[in-house]
């Protein structure tokens, strides 16, 4: 803690970074987010397992990029989510210094894209465990049990989009839930509605989504969503491999293809 | 106003009554996820009794998350048919919302009704009983004491519960209640006021309203704002978890030929609410969407409607993805 | 408000036998947005047409639908109609109310609803339509021809005969590329030089030809009837412009142990040189990798010395040129596998075994032997020879399963040269299968074995190995119950597969074209498109696209010239406007493109390019997408791979799409 | 439901295989069900699934998705695009619990008339035999509560 504290008052005094972007604790010591511009404030930061927001997603945030020099505190899948961003050509137009904490306990700074993805290879984590449980329990399901599931879940959504907001891959300026002409996705969160939404965003971050899981944590209704994700990135690595938030390159399986990918399904 | 009492052992008859007698009960029902929702219930052993706060209001039940207007029609000699179902809405019952809730259906009632009445609210509303369980616990989130309200509040409930060991001491606050109970009377025995404050909860006191009466004046202008703002997301969760968040927007659903035309609940933290169809967009950044949504609750609604529309529940606390705290903010910028 | 006319046709009995068309034209007339319908006979007619056109003008129509048969039959005609009455002719949508319905169902009250419901869906479709103009693209009508073998030489003269300029880049010092090499061609033996040399004359003396040899293709940019092209001219280290061509360089050259190219090897040339007699340019040029000048830092200078006008220059750089073009044609050509490819033939290791290229040396009157056969290793004339045909190609093992194609005519045509040159010889050819299908070409092989004595034996060879200074030629006879052969030869000429240039790939990636498994260029289309690539305005001829002989590469040569001076025959080149568009909108907010460019990978025309977005201060405020309407054919792959609908598809609208689906599921007054 | 039901199928097909295919049986006269209503697209490319959603949203019990052959592709690779995320979004709607077996995707190339009338004919046979597509229809009841779609909209019927 200390020594994240004092590297981070170095990178602010030294001008590598103008902003921190990192954990403090609220009234009841709850870690929360938090932004420092000043080496004094860097008192306050903390990090460890409770620290569970993927920060990266306030890099899309005006406010932030104005400050171009930017330092990240982070977990894996947050290195991860600025890996791929980086390979969907954007934070162009930041400079970028990440640290985290290793599985040893150690602090570790990263300063490039390159060093950046070493690690990320280096440090690759699986399927969260408690994630694939729910995956493996629900695709034993009869068809119509995982329609009911489904169901009884997306009538709880009330369309806060707090599942878009977090969501680092989501920085598309205008939502196609914010497209009226034509209107794609219905404004009434009634629960047709509510499927299409959630089947699109599943769709659009099927083998981008990189799986930190904020969105299926951070619902208010407490919808697994996250779980849609997670389960399109094991079928498409199963079908088309690739690694999502894996490298600088990138490799986008929904915009490639091979003459050989499977068809079984087709007649 | 009388009081009564009632065995917590009888609560469980009281209820099934009801809805024996085809009312809807909405009550607190927890779920997989481990979130307490209001719900509609089959019987009383659904609901749930040990939580601190709902996840959502129960704003719900009079204003719905999308409420359908009425449905059209082209009819074949090139006329339109209209539709609206304002008569088919049913007896409802809502159990165990807490004296917060409660409040806040105060304020939905002021805003929806006092000029111009809006007639979908007042049908939902009339053919609703609001039966509050007063708290005996509350969390860090809680703030209801600081906005003029506290856990044994009574405004805006039909009937207040306070449960005293193995009865609860029963308020009735209105002709909707006394009516709710004359349903199985026999239950209920008649007592004297008592004192409730041994059982209720304590929540902390952050700030009262007189205190930031003037200071919230010039709040408008405080630095502060960036700093209360820079963890917004841009989500609506705040606003459609607040029990007096009433924005919506209005949307036709269908073809040219048929359809409907519903309300849907809005939320002024969405970066598209103030959007006008030139593009043009007024409020450009959360920092100017968290000042609107907090100086609305705590400055304009008391200038318009003579109340402050926050009722300390702490729901937004709770469900906001990085735990931005409404209190916190509201003291920071009338330091 | 839309004002929308529905045009339904009995189309004689066609439709009205099994729809109920007054119905659905009169059901039609009641749907929100329809001003005007009517039923008519005909309505591809010319009173049908009339009918529409004056209903148009009469009825202040905005948009029309015609209820009659498929769109990819009369959508041209009414579409040509309604602009005739003044609407823009994307206006007019075409309901498939014959094909797609009265054929194909019997006469019943479903097959009319299903009528009224195709005609409804294109009515939603119309109401959305917007109106669509032909995109005009300028033409700078210069051609550039890569490569100088007689594929180019021939698109370039056919060019710039119909009077259009023509820039011609040669990587090696001469055009003329291996039909250059050739000795005489089959099926008429006719000698290969004597017919290509005046044609590359021609090239050199053509007012409308700028020719560069020993210069290369630097980087391509740009599109179809635009584009940029650097050129990399090598340092020749001599000054054409003084050089007369008088050659007493290359006779004093002191560097004379270089494997001569064009002698495929086998004999050899100087570090100044012209690659052979008839060269075009007829001037030397120096190879630097060889010249004692160059490898031993300022040593040597005979040359500079030597020559009477003073041409050579040692310090000459390579220079890069820039030019504007309006189309490319790749004749890039091919190469031949080698004989050390081949382990069972002693991986080339003995000189008596050789390619055909080689063989086409020795029996070339230019030849390093003058035109006799004599074998490499002793000079001696071979007794026996043995010929292989498909060395490598259809062999799946070797990874080469295609046919070469020439090989089966040009290894008859060596059996015979060398039968005509040494009569008493003996000359044996192992083949698979005798494919001489073309014009006098089986003849041909006929005239090898029945009036030329050429042994033609129909099996492989598995082996050859050296046996007391003959070479063992060990191979089967499938034929007559298969018994296995083994002649003893003096010299072997294997015809080895043919296959892409080794820089093809690199070719292909500088003009983004794709190319096949081996590397081969791709046409667009197999059938439709064979001399098109993917990229417009570039097209492909000769063996750079498959192994081809020099009729059917002349051929090519002709149709990607003919492809070009279509092109040409406009100052600019009208497009259909169905093509995809990246929105644009006012600032801020510029575009609703992120610029995360995930649908670049998905243009199979490369259409997609980067935009920069700067204020007016010029500093960059975001990348955006955006679409070359020159190169886009309109496919909307983009469209659906695009999460926030910024790009969108003229002619086939999301909201267009999206209207059709939700018009025909929602029927009014059911 | 009255008598036998008769579903509605929408078909998503590209311009140049499989609606030619679709013209060619008609200008061979072959028969086949009239349930089927064809949109056309330029490509399978184009092919948005966010349509297909809209399409049973709107009431179609089934669905055909069509295009040209592999390698057949008049733009070259639009078809295999579409592949894969056809593939894609059918195990997102299988783990959804959607029923997939209503959507049907299919080559059928523009000679392949015969095959296009069949394909037509399997598809209705079949999904008339699933029955009509209420389960996502039945998602909305918002004439009443929001609280409880099915509870309250069943009382009050």
């Amino acid at each position: 803690m200390k020594e994240l504290q004092k590297k981070a008052a170095e990178l602010l005094e030294n001008g590598t970074i103008n902003l921190l972007i990192g954990f403090c604790q609220d009234v009841s010591k709850r870690p929360v987010p938090c932004f420092i511009e000043t080496a004094a404030e860097t008192n306050t930061l903390v990090f460890n397992r409770d620290c569970k927001n993927n920060l990266s997603v306030y890099l899309h945030k005006k406010e932030v990029k104005d400050a171009v020099k930017i330092g990240l505190v982070a977990n894996v899948a947050t290195l991860r989510s600025v890996l791929q961003l980086l390979s969907e050509n954007q934070l162009g137009s930041l400079t970028l210094t990440y640290l985290t904490v290793n599985s040893a306990g150690e602090l570790v700074v990263l300063g490039s894209a390159e060093e950046l993805e070493a690690y990320v290879q280096a440090n690759f984590p699986t399927c969260r465990p408690e994630d694939q449980e729910m995956l493996d329990k629900l695709n034993v399901l009869s068809r119509e049990e995982r329609w009911a599931f489904w169901k009884d879940q997306l009538s709880e959504c009330v369309k806060c989009y707090a599942c878009r907001a977090v969501c680092p891959m989501c920085y598309c300026t205008v939502c196609t839930t914010e497209c009226n002409q034509p209107q794609w996705i219905k404004t009434s969160a009634e629960t047709s509605g509510n499927f299409e939404y959630h089947t699109m965003r599943a769709m659009h971050l099927a083998g981008r989504c990189i799986n930190c899981g904020e969105c299926g944590r951070i619902c208010p209704a407490g919808i697994p969503v996250h779980l849609l994700t997670a389960q399109m990135n094991q079928e498409i690595e199963k079908e088309f491999g690739g690694k999502t938030g894996f490298s600088l390159k990138g490799g986008y399986a929904l915009n490639s293809f091979k003459p050989e990918d499977k068809e079984n399904f087709i007649k | 106003m009388e009081q009564k009492l009632i065995l917590t052992s009888d609560i469980a008859v009281f209820v099934d009554g009801l809805l024996k007698a085809g009312k809807i009960v909405v009550a607190p029902v927890l779920k997989q996820s481990g979130k307490v929702f209001f719900k509609p219930v089959q019987s009383y052993a659904e609901v749930a009794t040990d939580y601190i706060q709902t996840t959502f209001s129960a704003k719900e039940v009079v204003f719905p998350k999308v409420e359908e207007l009425f449905t059209y029609k082209h009819n074949e000699d090139g006329g339109i048919d209209i539709l609206d179902h304002l008569d088919k809405i049913p007896e409802t019952v809502i159990w165990g919302l807490r004296p917060c809730d409660a409040a806040g259906f105060d304020y939905l009632n002021t805003f929806f009704l006092k000029e111009n009445p809006d007639a979908y609210f007042k049908a939902r509303y009339d053919k609703t009983t609001l039966v509050t369980i007063s708290c005996h616990s509350c969390d860090e989130s809680c703030f209801c004491t600081s906005v003029d309200s506290h856990p044994g509040d009574t405004k805006g409930s039909d009937i207040l519960l306070t449960t005293m060991g193995d009865k609860f001491y029963v308020e009735l606050m209105t002709e909707k209640g006394s009516l709710l109970i004359s349903s199985n009377s026999t239950l209920f025995t008649s007592t004297d006021t008592l004192s409730k404050e041994t059982f209720l909860a304590k929540p902390v006191t952050h700030f009262s309203m007189e205190e930031i009466k003037d200071k919230i004046q010039n709040a408008y202008a405080s630095a502060e704002w960036k700093h209360a703002s820079m963890g917004c997301f841009s989500c609506g969760a705040c606003a459609f978890a607040c029990p007096t968040c009433t924005c919506f927007d209005i949307q036709d659903e269908g073809t040219q030929d048929h359809g409907k035309r519903v309300r849907c609940w809005d939320a002024c933290g969405l970066s598209q609410f103030t959007k006008h169809s030139s593009g043009h967009n007024p409020r450009t950044n959360q920092t100017e969407r968290r000042r609107q949504r907090l100086m609305h609750k705590f400055k304009y609604s008391v200038e318009n409607l003579g109340m402050v529309s926050c009722v300390g529940c702490g729901r937004c606390i709770r469900v906001c993805p990085s735990h931005l705290n409404i209190f916190e903010n509201i003291l920071s910028v009338t330091k | 408000m839309a004002r929308i006319g529905v045009f339904i046709c009995h189309c004689g009995e066609n439709i009205s036998a099994t729809v109920d068309v007054e119905k659905v034209a009169r059901l039609a007339g009641k749907l929100s947005g329809v001003a005007y319908s009517v039923d008519y006979k005909y309505m591809c007619s010319d009173p049908g047409q009339t009918l529409i056109v004056d209903a148009i003008k009469e009825h202040k129509l905005t948009g029309i639908v015609v209820g009659a048969c498929s769109p990819r039959m009369h959508e041209g005609t009414f579409r040509k109609a309604a602009e005739k009455a003044g609407i823009n002719p994307y206006f007019c949508e075409m309901a498939n109310i014959r094909e797609h319905c009265s054929w194909v169902h019997p006469k019943s009250d479903e097959t009319t609803r299903k009528a009224l419901d195709i005609v409804r869906t294109m009515v939603e479709k119309v109401k959305n339509d917007t109106a669509l103009f032909p995109i005009k693209v300028p033409v700078t009508k210069t051609a550039l021809v890569i490569g100088g073998g007689i594929a180019g030489i021939q698109a370039a003269l056919d060019i710039a005969n119909a009077g259009h300029q023509v820039i011609m880049v040669e990587k090696t010092p001469s055009i003329g590329g291996h039909m250059s090499q050739l000795s005489e061609t089959f099926p008429t033996l006719d000698c290969s030089q004597c017919i290509l040399t005046p044609r590359m004359v021609e090239v050199a003396q053509h007012p409308n030809i700028t020719l560069h040899t020993f210069a290369e293709v630097e980087n391509v940019s740009g599109f179809i009837g635009n584009f940029d092209v650097n050129i990399r001219l090598k340092a020749k280290s001599v000054d054409f412009s003084k050089c007369t061509g008088c050659g007493s360089c290359w006779q004093k050259c002191p560097a004379k142990k270089i494997p001569d190219e064009f002698n495929a090897g086998m004999s050899f040339r100087t570090a100044i040189y012209t690659p052979f007699p008839q060269a075009v340019p007829n001037k030397p040029v120096i190879d630097r990798a060889n010249c004692t000048w160059f490898t031993k830092g300022g040593k040597c200078g005979i040359c500079a010395k030597i020559c009477p006008t003073g041409a050579i220059d040692y310090t000459v750089q390579d220079e890069i040129i820039n030019v504007k073009v309006g189309a490319i044609v790749t004749a890039t050509g091919f190469d031949i596998k080698h004989s050390d490819f081949f382990p069972e033939y002693g991986y080339g290791k003995h000189p008596d075994i050789i390619d055909g290229l080689q063989f086409e040396r020795l029996a070339s009157a230019s030849g390093p032997t003058g035109g006799e056969i004599r074998r490499p290793s002793d000079g001696k004339v071979p007794e026996t020879v043995v010929f292989l045909a498909c060395a490598g190609s259809r062999d799946k093992a070797k990874g080469i399963e295609y046919c070469s194609k020439i090989c089966c005519m040009y290894t008859a045509k060596h059996a015979m040269l060398y039968k005509h040159k040494n009569h008493h010889g003996k000359a044996h050819v192992f083949y698979m299968d005798i494919r001489s299908a073309g014009k006098s070409y089986d003849e041909f092989v006929r005239r090898a074995i029945e009036e030329d004595d050429v042994n033609y034996i129909r099996g492989r060879v598995s082996r050859i190995y050296e046996k007391n200074g003959k070479l063992m030629v060990v191979g089967v006879d499938t034929l007559l119950n298969a018994k296995p052969v083994t002649i003893e030869a003096d010299m072997v000429v294997l015809a080895t597969a043919v296959i892409a240039n080794e820089d093809a790939e690199s070719v292909a990636q500088k003009l983004h074209i794709s190319y096949d498994k081996h590397k081969f260029f791709a046409e667009a289309h197999p059938k439709l498109k064979p001399v098109e690539t993917n990229t417009a305005g570039i097209t492909l001829a000769g063996a750079c696209q498959s192994a081809k002989d020099i009729p059917e590469t002349v051929a090519q040569a002709s149709a990607a010239a003919a492809k070009t001076i279509i092109l040409f025959s406009g100052s600019e080149m009208t497009r259909e406007p169905v093509v995809a568009t990246v929105n644009r909108s006012a600032a801020p907010v510029f575009t609703t493109c992120t610029g995360c460019f995930l649908c670049q990978e998905v243009c199979p025309y490369q259409a997609i390019e980067r935009e920069e977005i700067r204020d007016r201060a010029g500093n960059l405020l975001m990348n955006a997408a955006k679409v070359n309407a020159g190169l886009c054919q309109g496919c909307g792959t983009c469209v659906a791979m695009c999460r926030n609908k910024s790009i969108d598809l003229q002619g086939f609208s999301n909201q267009q799409m999206l209207s059709e689906v939700m018009g025909l599921l929602n029927a009014p007054f059911e | 439901m009255a008598e036998t039901f008769e579903p509605k199928i929408v078909a998503f097909v590209c311009n140049w295989c499989t609606y030619a295919g679709a013209d060619l049986a008609g200008t061979s006269r072959t028969k086949y069900a009239t349930n089927v209503r064809i949109i056309r697209f330029p490509c399978t490319g184009r092919i948005d699934f966010m349509l297909l959603i809209k399409a049973f949203q709107n009431g179609a019990d089934g669905i055909i998705v069509s295009g040209c052959h592999p390698n057949d592709c008049h733009y070259t690779s639009g078809n295999f695009h579409a592949r894969r995320r056809w593939m894609v979004f059918k195990s997102l709607l299988d783990f959804m619990g959607f029923p997939t077996d209503r959507i049907t995707f299919s080559w059928v190339s523009a000679a392949e008339g015969k095959k296009w009338a069949e394909l037509v004919n399997e598809t209705t046979d079949s999904v008339r035999a699933l029955g009509p597509f209420t389960e996502y229809k039945n998602l909305d009841f918002t004439q009443f509560n929001q609280i409880d779609h099915e509870g309250i909209a069943e009382k009050s019927r």
